[in-house]
């Protein structure tokens, strides 16, 4: 379904249906991470990846107003190339250990700790929550900076000379 | 769209609502799903629809632009102001466990708090993205 | 607080941003930018004279122990990195004031301050942390703070240079998560040290390998490894003077540093991984890399743009030596980090006060400069020097070791590599002797030097040139210590 | 299952590059990357998925979890997803008043006409 998706979007030329497709396309994947049980990384994929880059693609097609021209280049080395990364990919995830497989590294080792301790260490039942903003916190601190680095910018980049065009006031 | 009465009032009632709900997903974040991120969206998706409806202008009286911009920054310091509280009281930085004589009281409350900052920024980000595209639009030189 | 001085490193610049976008005034935001910037510094000193003395420095962030929390390491190879980026920061500081108001429109300064805390800060953190996740959303910070301040250069082309950044750096981003995505999947850990303590357990192979090359080409996208180089001309030639200097200085050397700690502390010691050939891989691309793109340099109509492909053939040399990985290249390629840096940092700050002054680099609006602008000149053609390695020079000194390295693996093509890249560099830099002081100049030029808070930085850039060619203590004597590191395995 | 999953992952990502590099048009290279970037989080929590467990939200009545930390790491992706985003647009609506057009070969073009300076390309 996803795969279809996809597929449509890079043949579609008509970028607002490439807008709304990449919008159907996001909340699929959050109903795959729900499935997955990533409830917390399902709800932000919704709320941004369907809501907010939704709303910013029409924003911006609304100022852009253009359909996609036909594509001039030849696309075979872009193929080639995106093929090459997705072999490279299989030939690296043949060796990984099988899906659900409790005994991966990843379920043995660093996140044990989280699970059974985080309640007790820093009181917060949502483990999400606890590794998040405790026990990696930094890397959301890093996070909230990004943020910001891309609001700070997006008013670095669109905002007009003249100050009258600045707010009600 | 400013014109349609039903767009209207289910817009009046609903941001309120939204924003509520917002602030439970904020709150209710150490327990279930969501936290700070989520808030943040879903609250700015509020004033943002509000902004759809009822016009920019209309929501910049509701949250003035300059506000906005200096709530960017203030979320970021809540967060990182969190770290440094961590460092004056003795620990390392983003230290919570000194915040508090409980321990984990200490980490209850250095989460809440970074959490805080990080509704307040990415709400203000995202409603100060959306205000600089939509403002774009009404460009006489275009 | 001196314990607390990595954290420090990163946060001072960091929260001096949003400081910045509060208070708004252009004026307090570069008295901000600078005073972060110098404090950084202070401290990035302060925490390599301590390693130094005493060993590596460990701090566990939240106070939660690697590999649960996120640690910030300073060992002998970051402090030295450390160095390089708060002092490049501090240095462009005083010399951004009358840059910054010639190039950059007075209402969007303020931002443009902002941007260049968080980059410094980006790449402070990329430099210092432990952790491969957290070396991601450090690059981030940075790559984004680097596209909105290439696109505040003049013209519209800076703005298609940036969207062509983003995109391209956006890729190697991405592949970099994949690459320690697939790392954390074999391990289950994301800390540099515990990672090659999980791998020598692992006896699967292709996740590695996999791992491997889409770090590399990740991080070979950031640091503009021939050839995934297209970005940076376009990058280097239109953003202002200020992001030129400093990301020619540091952006590509921290991706470099962050690819050594991946090749020597968690790739090289693996059984897993012997008889994989990426030395040979590196060392055929650094080749490509020093002479088309010193070929392309010669044929640059416009000054900067030339710089700019010399940039992309210096980075081969310094991909050349982790190629050939014996100690002396080893230490020639850390120690051309350095030089490199402080010889471009020089050339860009130089530069820069030809765009304050006269608006123009193409070569065909720099005749006659040496009259015009002599003291520019003359830095021109010192740095030039350095870059050509020239001896006494900062320059020469990391080839020496370079062609010392390949001497003793044998490999004399790669001498002559590195004497034809040398030749072809006096090529390009004789380009500009020949313009700036045997071009005749337009009539009625009167001498028109820069400001002087323009000219103390670059004397001061230039002066390291010399410096560091003839006082080795700084570069080489770091860098060795760095390659014991490296060599001595992962402690 | 086996790797079905990874598969699928592996794919879309390839599809997301593909549009990425092959397009000309700046908003569709854009939507490209965002699906390369999304291809990622299935990368990383399909793995963390243990069948029988439930999210890991800790509650007595629940014994098995899926593993917490790829969330947070793609928690954190999905953001600097967005700000990507985000800041791209920002250059396409500038590039766009610049230039009349979101074509990467016109946009070219008309850089050429200038001076031809452009010889990376």
């Amino acid at each position: 379904m996803m795969a279809v998706l996809v597929v449509a979007v890079a043949v579609q030329r008509n970028l607002f249906s490439v807008v709304v497709l990449t919008g159907i396309y996001s909340f699929l994947m959050a109903s795959v991470l729900v499935a997955l049980d990533a409830v917390d990384v399902a709800m932000t994929e919704a709320s941004v990846g369907a809501g907010i880059s939704t709303v910013l693609l029409l924003g911006a097609l609304y100022l852009v107003r253009a359909d996609e021209a036909k594509p001039m280049h030849r696309p075979l080395l872009p193929l080639l190339v995106s093929i090459g990364v997705g072999a490279a990919l299989v030939y690296g995830t043949l060796g990984l250990p099988a899906f659900s497989d409790p005994n991966a590294p990843i379920h043995t080792h660093v996140a044990p700790r989280y699970l059974n301790d985080a309640l007790r260490e820093t009181g917060v039942p949502n483990v999400v929550t606890a590794v998040l903003a405790s026990y990696r916190g930094y890397d959301t601190l890093g996070e909230t900076t990004v943020v910001f680095t891309a609001g700070a910018g997006v008013v670095a980049l669109l905002r007009r000379r003249r100050r009258d065009g600045e707010g009600g006031k | 769209m400013k014109n349609d009465l039903v767009l209207r009032v289910v817009a009046k009632l609903f941001t309120p609502f939204v924003l509520l709900f917002a602030l439970y997903v904020q709150f209710h974040g150490e327990l279930g799903p969501g936290g700070g991120f989520q808030a943040g969206v879903i609250a700015a998706a509020a004033v943002i629809l509000y902004a759809i409806v009822f016009g920019l202008p209309a929501a910049r009286r509701l949250v003035p632009d300059a506000i906005v911009e200096s709530l960017m920054a203030i979320g970021v310091l809540i967060y990182a102001g969190v770290g440094v509280a961590g460092l004056l009281l003795g620990g390392a930085y983003l230290d919570y466990f000194v915040l508090d004589r409980d321990p984990v009281h200490g980490q209850e409350r250095g989460i809440f708090w970074v959490e805080v900052g990080v509704a307040v920024t990415v709400s203000s980000v995202m409603l100060k993205i959306f205000s600089m595209f939509a403002s774009r639009g009404h460009d006489p030189d275009e | 607080m001196v314990d607390h001085l990595p954290a420090l490193q990163v946060v001072v610049p960091l929260m001096s941003a949003p400081v910045i976008v509060l208070l708004r005034r252009p004026a307090i935001a570069w008295l901000v930018a600078t005073a972060a910037c110098f404090a950084a510094f202070a401290i990035a000193v302060t925490l390599a004279l301590t390693v130094a003395e005493s060993g590596t420095v460990s701090y566990a962030i939240g106070s939660w122990e690697p590999p649960w929390g996120i640690e910030y390491r300073v060992d002998a190879l970051s402090a030295f990195m450390l160095v390089l980026v708060a002092g490049t920061a501090a240095l462009v500081m005083p010399y951004a004031r009358r840059s910054v108001a010639a190039e950059v429109p007075e209402h969007q300064a303020y931002l443009f301050y902002a941007m260049y805390c968080l980059c410094v800060a980006g790449l402070l953190g990329m430099t210092i942390t432990g952790d491969v996740f957290n070396v991601f959303v450090f690059l981030e910070i940075s790559s984004l703070s680097t596209y909105v301040l290439i696109a505040l250069g003049r013209g519209r082309r800076a703005l298609l240079a940036a969207l062509q950044y983003l995109i391209v750096g956006t890729i190697g981003a991405t592949f970099y998560v994949i690459g320690i995505g697939l790392l954390y999947l074999v391990t289950g850990s994301l800390n540099f040290v515990d990672i090659a303590v999980q791998l020598e357990g692992v006896t699967e192979k292709r996740p590695v390998l996999a791992a491997l090359a889409f770090i590399t080409v990740g991080l070979g996208l950031k640091l503009a490894l021939f050839p995934l180089h297209q970005w940076l001309p376009n990058a280097y030639a239109y953003a202002p003077s200020v992001v030129t200097t400093f990301l020619a200085a540091t952006a590509t050397k921290v991706s470099v540093y962050v690819l050594v700690r991946f090749y020597f502390l968690v790739f090289a010691p693996l059984q897993a991984l012997e008889g994989v050939p990426v030395g040979a891989v590196l060392v055929a691309l650094s080749a490509a890399a020093i002479l088309a793109m010193s070929l392309v340099a010669v044929f640059q109509p416009d000054l900067k743009r030339m710089f700019a492909y010399s940039s992309v053939a210096q980075i081969g040399y310094i991909t050349l030596g982790l190629g050939v990985a014996n100690e002396a290249a080893l230490t020639g390629s850390l120690a051309h980090l350095v030089n490199h840096g402080v010889t471009k940092c020089a050339l860009f700050l130089l530069v820069g006060g030809i765009v304050v002054r006269g608006g123009d680099t193409s070569f065909a609006s720099l005749a006659g400069l040496g009259r015009r602008m002599p003291w520019t000149s003359f830095g021109i053609v010192i740095a030039g020097l350095s870059l050509i390695g020239v001896p006494a020079t900062a320059g020469f000194t990391s080839k020496w070791y370079l062609i010392a390295g390949a001497v003793e693996q044998g490999s004399w093509w790669i001498v002559a590599l590195l004497v034809a890249g040398s030749l072809i560099a006096v090529a390009y830099v004789w380009r500009f002797v020949e313009v700036a002081y045997l071009a005749p100049a337009p009539a009625g030029a009167a001498v028109h030097e820069p400001p002087w808070s323009m000219r103390i930085p670059q004397a001061v850039a230039v002066a390291l040139c010399v410096v560091l060619g003839l006082f080795t203590a700084f570069n080489v004597g770091y860098a060795r210590r760095a390659v014991d590191l490296l060599l001595g395995g992962s402690q | 299952m086996g790797h079905y999953a990874y598969f699928v992952a592996i794919f879309l990502m390839v599809a997301g590059l593909y549009i990425t590099i092959a397009r000309g048009n700046l908003v569709k290279k854009l939507v490209g990357l965002s699906i390369f970037q999304t291809s990622v989080y299935l990368l990383y929590i399909a793995p963390g998925k243990l069948i029988g467990a439930t999210a890991p939200i800790v509650a007595p009545q629940f014994t098995t979890y899926s593993n917490p930390l790829p969330h947070v790491l793609i928690l954190t992706a999905i953001v600097v997803g967005v700000a990507t985003l985000a800041l791209g647009l920002a250059l396409v609506v500038r590039i766009r008043e610049a230039y009349g057009s979101i074509e990467e070969d016109q946009i070219l073009a008309q850089d050429q006409d200038g001076d031809g300076a452009d010889a990376s390309r």
